[in-house]
């Protein structure tokens, strides 16, 4: 029942090959990073028009948005590299998952507090139940668990999977749990302003908003691959090239 | 068939001769529900309000509460190892471990939470409507829980972490049981809460038990 | 200054300076944090191989 | 008919087995032996599939195990430090269940088998009021019962007197007159009638 992948799969499952390739990738990630994330934030706190609603805090959406959207995908790269860790027993592929949990769940809290700094001037209280945010802090509730669940077995290779099944389960709730509470929250709230949901944002304010977004990006591609990098050293460390890497340090 | 049968028949056994695994859940439903009017107030109106939330908050925890030991003795004792070295099939086994479950914990629930919606003054149209989305809403839980049970029945300190992972699954059941009762008890149609219970019952009795399976197996051989 | 008359304007950011500043100032605290997370992880890696093998060295 | 091939296990950092590899004919009793902590019981746990912590194979019958587990688990039994055996449950209660379990166990004879292992007279007596060696008694009634050809044991001996431990050896030699093979550990000096023990030296593994 196996199926047949094209070579490069296979050789994105040796832990060395993983780590030469990233050592190549990393700067241009880094370089690329830097560049749109300063370009986007100057832009956005300069240079883009305020809101005619909600003034200047509205810049808070560069930070906001991207967060938001990384933490949630940041959870499905998470479970699909657990998945595929579990189904096809590659080593590489856990140890992304792993280094995916940490760096999701921070960008998870970013997006809670900008929300809730947000949601101050927006709503007038630093907390609301919104839907986003509940669904948000849902998702960092998720990483937690995660999280804990992988520390707390001996056997690294158990953690694996164990965390693996605990994100499957995830992310096939996921989507249940943002409807439930959209749900619920409409079913509570009555109108709420709907922050993001705006008639068409002219294409000064949503341009920076995509640079950021790219450069968020590949920002959690540098941090995945670094933090990546240490964990599979750590797990070779009996190999010689791990040995070799280690004296020369 | 006969094979859930007889595995059924022994759970149920276990469970009836230790009898504090019933009635325990059962007592600790009753008392987290006392502890709001005397936490929050006595005042009928206010109560009222509450009522649906916290029967079923109550009912919710009083479940988390005793999903730890769905695999907990049969882990210790080495049972499970057998199982798995059974030519049986574990997701039948499972099963009847969940159904077990359920019986003590839900089904019971159930049957007992119209005693606290009284004491909470839950108006009278709620009461149906509470005991259908119970009866409906705690399977899920049950299963739900056995997946957090089957993760950390290896680990020394399960307690805390199975709540951890399993709360936030636990969320979606908790809204459309709650709200349902809320509708119920204003007279408002409930059929709609209950479909989407059925189906979220529906969607983990497919699932879920996949998941259980392959987290005993982890826990088992780590 | 962009759309903004003056470098002060550009810090009051009409009445809601505190809240933008407070969001990024928290972002680039996250950023920083993650990337020092890396650096001390990686550091703390290699210290303990290195001893490690000077140990298995020394009972060679 | 048991064929182990080059098992690599590690655990703790430590390498336990490494090509390590054996075949196990019928007729064959094998006595694992070694320190305490040189793999006996993981060795068992493998040979099982009861842990996934090692790398190599094992074929019953000439099939991958990994592949055909329902085949191999119906022509295994089991027996390990745990009894599995239920304290709320009555002996007969235990080994009904387990028969359930478990094929290759014949639920007709269980009294008969409870004779055997002296516990006549507390069938229906919960078990957590049984002493310790007659917990362990319960669990090895089974062997009693089994009529699958591999019995693999870990420790089958502790708490038993001297002649449980004679009746359990006449009992094993049966099985690999009949045509099984059983794999076993033990600090016990083994003695079955019209059988030689092959032994493995977990220790003496290692340094090779």
């Amino acid at each position: 029942m196996k199926i047949k992948f094209p070579k490069w799969f296979y050789q994105l499952a040796s832990p060395r090959w993983f780590y030469d390739i990233t050592s190549k990738l990393l700067p241009w990630f880094a370089i690329a990073a830097l560049l749109l994330m300063v370009i986007g934030s100057v832009w956005g706190l300069a240079f883009a028009p305020a809101d005619y609603q909600q003034g200047n805090s509205f810049r808070i959406i560069y930070i906001h948005v991207p967060t938001a959207i990384l933490a949630q995908s940041c959870y499905m790269l998470m479970a699909i590299a657990g998945g595929i860790g579990l189904i096809w027993k590659i080593k590489v592929a856990h140890v992304i998952a792993k280094s995916c949990a940490p760096i999701g769940a921070s960008m998870a809290v970013l997006a809670l507090v900008t929300g809730a700094i947000w949601g101050k001037p927006t709503w007038g209280a630093w907390w609301v139940w919104d839907a986003r945010l509940t669904s948000m802090l849902v998702l960092f509730f998720l990483y937690i668990g995660v999280i804990a669940l992988t520390s707390a077995f001996e056997h690294i290779a158990s953690g694996d999977k164990a965390a693996a099944v605990l994100a499957l389960v995830g992310i096939v709730n996921i989507p249940i749990i943002k409807y439930s509470v959209e749900w619920w929250n409409t079913l509570h709230q009555g109108a709420t302003f709907k922050v993001t949901e705006k008639p068409a944002m002219p294409s000064e304010m949503w341009i920076p908003l995509l640079i950021m977004i790219i450069g968020f990006y590949c920002f959690f591609a540098v941090l995945l691959m670094s933090r990546a990098r240490t964990e599979v050293l750590r797990r070779e460390s009996k190999t010689d090239w791990v040995k070799l890497l280690v004296e020369r340090y | 068939m006969s094979f859930f049968l007889a595995a059924l028949r022994r759970d149920l056994l276990l469970t009836f001769r230790r009898r504090n695994d019933i009635i325990n859940p059962l007592a600790f439903f009753l008392m987290v529900g006392v502890l709001f009017p005397l936490g929050v107030s006595p005042e009928a109106s206010l109560l009222a309000q509450l009522a649906p939330g916290v029967v079923w908050v109550a009912a919710l925890l009083a479940s988390l509460l005793s999903v730890d030991g769905i695999f907990r003795s049969d882990f210790d004792d080495g049972s499970l190892e057998h199982m798995l070295v059974s030519p049986r099939s574990l997701l039948l086994l499972v099963l009847a471990k969940v159904t077990t479950h359920w019986l003590i914990s839900g089904f019971c629930l159930a049957l007992v939470s119209p005693v606290l919606a009284l004491m909470l003054f839950l108006p009278n149209e709620g009461f149906a409507p509470l005991v259908f989305s119970l009866l409906l809403g705690t399977p899920t839980l049950s299963l739900i829980g056995a997946i957090g049970a089957a993760l950390t029945v290896g680990l020394r300190k399960g307690g805390i972490l199975i709540s951890l992972l399993v709360l936030p699954l636990y969320i979606p059941v908790l809204i459309f049981g709650a709200s349902s009762v809320q509708a119920g008890s204003i007279g408002l149609p409930i059929q709609g809460y209950l479909a989407l219970l059925a189906a979220m019952l529906v969607l983990s009795i497919v699932l879920a038990p996949f998941a259980i399976v392959a987290a005993l197996k982890i826990s088992v051989r780590s | 200054m962009g759309h903004f008359a003056s470098f002060s304007d550009f810090l009051q950011m009409g009445k809601h300076g505190l809240y933008v500043w407070l969001s990024y100032g928290i972002g680039l605290i996250v950023i920083i944090y993650n990337i020092w997370s890396v650096y001390w992880d990686r550091r703390q890696f290699f210290r303990q191989a290195k001893r490690r093998l000077k140990r298995e060295k020394r009972s060679v | 008919m048991l064929e182990v091939k080059n098992i690599f296990c590690e655990r703790d950092e430590r390498i336990l087995f490494s090509e390590f590899s054996f075949t196990l004919n019928e007729g064959e009793v094998l006595q694992i032996e070694g320190q305490n902590g040189s793999g006996k019981t993981t060795l068992l746990r493998i040979l099982c599939h009861l842990t996934e912590a090692f790398e190599g194979n094992i074929f019953w019958h000439g099939q991958n195990v990994e592949h055909s587990r329902e085949v191999f688990y119906h022509a295994l039994l089991y027996v390990g430090h745990l009894s599995g055996v239920k304290g709320v449950l009555t002996a007969k209660e235990n080994l009904i269940w387990m028969s359930q379990l478990d094929t290759a166990l014949d639920r007709i004879s269980i009294t008969g088998a409870l004779k055997k292992v002296g516990l006549f007279g507390y069938e229906d007596v919960p078990c957590h009021t049984l002493s310790a060696g007659q917990q362990r008694r319960v669990g090895l009634a089974r062997l009693y019962l089994s009529s699958a050809p591999l019995w693999i044991l870990d420790e089958p001996f502790t708490a038993l007197d001297k002649k449980g431990v004679a009746e359990k050896e006449t009992l094993i030699a049966q099985h690999v007159q009949a045509g099984g093979c059983v794999i076993l550990t033990t600090h016990h000096n083994l003695n079955i009638p019209g059988t030689d023990v092959r032994k493995i030296n977990l220790d003496e593994c290692l340094t090779t």
